[in-house]
């Protein structure tokens, strides 16, 4: 039974870990990656003619982690004042697209001729064969029930091909590699939007420059942020990220420690 | 005959498909495409079965009077909840927000979050340097964790770059060859399922 | 005729499909197939448990045999449990299976009942063996950690299709000190399991467990043809290697 | 204190889910069947929708053709009764072959020709040598049906494990992250939205 209890105090000093910096904010410095960096270059080179489509794939159970790089590229683009259409191939993604539009609108773009919300599409990598082959087809009406062949948006845009770029937030499916399979014949490039949870898998395709580049989890958002120059959550809650990891480090050192010490005594026995 | 017509039509419908993906013939990717906008029908209807099937499940379990009866109506009263708020008031409703900040949002972040506590008695009393392999696996997790929480860096600058390496090199590698090896099974899996010899998926002989 | 950059995809696509098909049609003979040490540790966690009298405790995971994305992992780890309901049966050992869909509990029960008749031990099975947990994530989960701090089994295999609660799973079961082997083709989840599990079934490995087991002809063929693919994979790789590293970038092109 | 219903409804229950850490108990089921039922509710809303655009208003403006792919979907429902549930096997069939040759086709170009390309490096710096090797072992590991007969193809299959270790490991790391930063989103929650303690 000390066992368990052992486990406990462990828990609390994790809530710990999390909630001091929150209270006192410890100011770490923190360290840029070169994942990021290439995203934002990419995005900050944008005009607002380009058109972007952004398909938002994600659930709200990692609201902390993707949601953060939401908040960051709705800054970025808003001041960039691109033009965006939103899509997205997991049912909990439409309030993701609601969050982006409200956002960009609050930026000054309007709907209809800078923002188009083409909303859910069912069926995963066929729904993506779909609508990369033709939009409009696959969605023959918008989220608000307007028909897309009268959104002034999509007057020129008929398959992926006649977009600039892709940014896809992934969670589970369809991920990264259903993205890298059905964009492949149009050619144009994406950024992933992952999870750290993901960021394992995503990055062989980046090293393929199947994709263009990553920004992974609350620490990619947190450099996003620092890019941008506005810090928001993500900077905020790296603190209480990096207090919290050190727990986890520090566990798996005191466990293995622990490990080390029973051994030899068990050997001298 | 009950088995045989469906997965031949399958199969049809998925050699269509491949043949409009190699051969330049008008008529062949304008049926794919059809074939497509189909599937992507068929699985609205399939999202709204699941829905029905759960339904179905909970009202036979509140009829058996079963011990999870309790939790299965309060199930049933949220999803007509959520449902009706959509269906009649649209997805920008009130009700239908309700539903979806009140309990959608906080309840499926809070469990992927509580893992985080499993993962912590794992790291704690199971991620133990056993043996070459567990040693290797050990190294790797701790060198990520390290370059990617600001601690690492603090103690010695390379820390950040190391993770990097680990993720973009090694890890990458390794992926890849995985990757290029399922990429080889799904083809195999394919060729079984478009003959018709895989067919689990069809459910047992009726 | 064939659209205009995908003539070598073409190729090479025809070339795997009549390879398997060829492998397949004179698949009359099975293929041996190499020692893995998951498979083997199976053996030894059924024998450890008969030593100690405890159960065993099986789950094929959350996936569903009639949904495409997770069917051939499933029915993979469910050949997987005919033999370890074989070896329950042929032991005496109490055997539990945990299990998540309603598709895949019909066919599991079926499966550990055919094996119990096929091991002479018909009076050994009950349905109470196959218990039908939750389609609910963490209810499946809860329940199955549940099961283990309860009835404290000797052997845990936890072979399938996996989900988030791989941790919670794979944690639960290494605290109660049983033998522990896990095994799943996705591999994100995986490590979760690999980390924590004593032997692990690395992705394809539970493919070629459940065919080997099950001497399924077809799909060990399957097997030979994906390792003929993966030569040529290692050939290309190392021709296409050498090739640059001394300046002739003939090879990368074809294969761009 | 926050003074809205939703957050006050978010907290409990995001206490509810976490109860389950001190043991399993009824609040923490509750929390698991209203998540499940509100996440169905939502996938009807959002399915229907689809079915709406995509095939009710369409075949209202006397596109037939859409009757074909209705019908199948609507066959779907078939498995609730014992004596038809066989005519799903239609859609069913329908849906997971188009799924397979759609993944298919992209496959091979995509995930087997241009990997294998993408691994052809030039030689020259210790992290291509380190790549293609772990690319070659990590495929020879996966060999089943070769006798490993030779020293070559012993070393490199145990090669090809070491660096999957690695690859778990790195896996390992990153979901740790993961999970810390949903239990730091919580702990936002309850703390800054909910209580109103921290700013």
């Amino acid at each position: 039974m000390k066992k368990a209890l052992d486990i406990r105090w462990l828990y609390i000093l994790l809530f710990l870990s999390i909630i001091v910096p929150m209270a006192r904010p410890l100011g770490l410095p923190l360290k840029m990656g070169t994942w990021t960096k290439v995203v934002w270059d990419t995005l900050d080179k944008l005009t607002p003619n380009d058109v972007l489509l952004i398909c938002p794939d994600f659930n709200p159970s990692i609201e902390s982690e993707l949601g953060p790089q939401r908040d960051a590229l709705i800054y970025h683009l808003g001041q960039k004042g691109v033009k965006a259409i939103f899509v997205t191939f997991v049912p909990q993604g439409t309030q993701q697209t609601k969050k982006f539009i409200t956002g960009l609108e609050a930026a000054g773009r309007k709907y209809g001729t800078d923002l188009v919300d083409l909303g859910f599409l069912a069926g995963e990598e066929t729904a993506l064969a779909a609508f990369f082959g033709d939009m409009k087809k696959a969605c023959p009406k918008d989220a608000r029930g307007t028909a897309t062949a009268d959104i002034p948006l999509l007057k020129n845009i008929n398959t992926a091909r006649d977009v600039k770029l892709l940014i896809h937030f992934a969670q589970s499916l369809p991920g990264t590699a259903e993205y890298v399979r059905q964009l492949g014949p149009y050619g144009i490039t994406f950024v992933e939007c992952v999870s750290t949870g993901a960021m394992a898998t995503s990055v062989t395709y980046v090293q393929s420059k199947q994709a263009l580049g990553l920004i992974a989890g609350l620490q990619g958002a947190a450099e996003y942020e620092m890019l941008n120059k506005h810090l928001a959550y993500a900077t905020t809650a790296m603190d209480s990220q990096s207090l919290a990891y050190t727990v986890f480090i520090g566990a798996v050192i005191a466990g293995n420690v622990i490990y080390y010490i029973e051994r030899k005594r068990a050997r001298t026995k | 005959m009950r088995r045989e017509v469906p997965v031949f039509l399958g199969s049809a419908a998925g050699v269509v498909i491949l043949a409009a993906y190699f051969i330049n013939y008008k008529p062949l990717a304008t049926l794919s495409a059809e074939l497509m906008n189909w599937g992507i029908i068929m699985s609205a209807f399939a999202l709204c079965l699941a829905s029905v099937n759960l339904v179905r499940k909970h009202v036979n379990q509140i009829a058996r009077k079963e011990p999870v009866a309790p939790f299965s109506l309060a199930l049933l009263i949220v999803f007509f909840g959520i449902t009706l708020a959509g269906l009649f008031q649209g997805q920008n409703s009130a009700g239908f927000t309700f539903f979806y900040k009140g309990i959608l949002e906080p309840v499926s972040a809070s469990f992927y979050g509580m893992l985080g506590f499993y993962l912590l008695s794992a790291a704690f009393r199971t991620f133990r340097a056993r043996s070459y392999e567990a040693t290797l696996l050990l190294l790797s997790a701790l060198a990520v964790m390290l370059g990617r929480a600001t601690i690492g860096s603090l103690i010695w600058e390379g820390f950040p770059g190391l993770a990097e390496w680990f993720l973009g090199t090694p890890n990458a590698a390794a992926d890849r060859g995985v990757l290029i090896g399922a990429s080889l099974g799904l083809l195999s899996s394919g060729v079984r399922l478009m003959l018709g010899i895989d067919r689990a998926y069809l459910g047992s002989e009726e | 005729m064939i659209i205009k950059g995908r003539e070598f995809s073409f190729l090479v696509f025809a070339l795997l499909v009549v390879m398997t098909i060829y492998l397949m049609r004179r698949g009359k003979q099975s293929w041996s197939v190499r020692k893995i040490a998951g498979l083997d540790a199976i053996e030894e966690s059924i024998g450890r448990a008969t030593e100690m009298g405890r159960p065993v405790f099986f789950t094929p995971g959350g996936g569903d045999v009639v949904s495409g994305a997770s069917a051939v992992d499933t029915m993979a780890a469910v050949e997987v449990l005919s033999y370890v309901a074989s070896m329950t049966a042929k032991y005496k050992l109490k055997l539990t299976v945990g299990i998540r869909q309603a598709n895949t509990y019909a066919v599991a029960d079926q499966t550990v009942k055919e094996a119990y008749v096929a091991a002479g031990q018909p009076d050994l099975y009950s349905p109470d063996i196959v218990q039908f947990y939750s389609p609910e994530q963490f209810a499946y989960a809860a329940s199955c950690v549940g099961y283990f701090q309860r009835e404290r089994p000797s052997a845990i295999l936890m072979l399938g299709w996996f989900q988030a609660e791989a941790v919670m799973l794979a944690e639960g079961a290494a605290q109660t000190g049983a033998i522990t082997v896990g095994g799943m083709v996705k591999f994100n989840q995986l490590a979760m399991m690999v980390a924590c599990c004593d032997y692990i079934l690395i992705g394809e490995e539970l493919y070629v467990a459940g065919a080997y087991l099950s001497q399924n002809k077809i799909k060990l063929a399957c097997i030979r043809s994906q390792d003929f693919g993966k030569l040529a994979a290692i050939v290309a790789i190392i021709v296409g290697t050498l090739m640059v590293s001394a300046g002739n970038k003939a090879l990368v092109k074809l294969f761009s | 204190m926050s003074t809205d219903l939703t957050v006050w409804l978010a907290g409990i229950l995001t206490l509810c889910a976490y109860s389950f850490l001190y043991k399993e108990n009824p609040f923490y089921r509750l929390a698991e069947y209203l998540l499940v039922g509100v996440g169905a509710g939502y996938a009807l809303v959002v399915g229907w929708t689809n079915i709406l655009q995509k095939a009710i208003q369409p075949l209202q403006k006397g596109q037939i053709a859409v009757l074909i792919p209705v019908v199948l979907g609507l066959l779907l429902f078939t498995r609730f009764s014992r004596k038809q549930a066989w005519l799903s096997r239609y859609p069913i069939a329908l849906m997971v072959c188009i799924g397979a040759a759609v993944a298919l086709s992209g496959t091979i170009k995509e995930q087997l020709i241009k990997q294998i390309g993408a691994t052809m490096l030039p030689l020259n710096s210790f992290d291509n040598i380190v790549f293609v090797a772990g690319v070659v072992t990590v495929l020879s590991y996966f060999f089943f049906t070769f006798k490993p007969t030779t020293a070559i193809q012993r070393g490199s299959a145990l090669v090809g494990r070491s660096f999957l270790m690695v690859a778990f490991g790195s896996m390992v790391g990153s979901v740790a992250m993961l999970r810390t930063s949903l239990l730091i989103g919580r702990i936002d929650f309850v703390f800054k939205q909910w209580f109103h303690i921290l700013k």
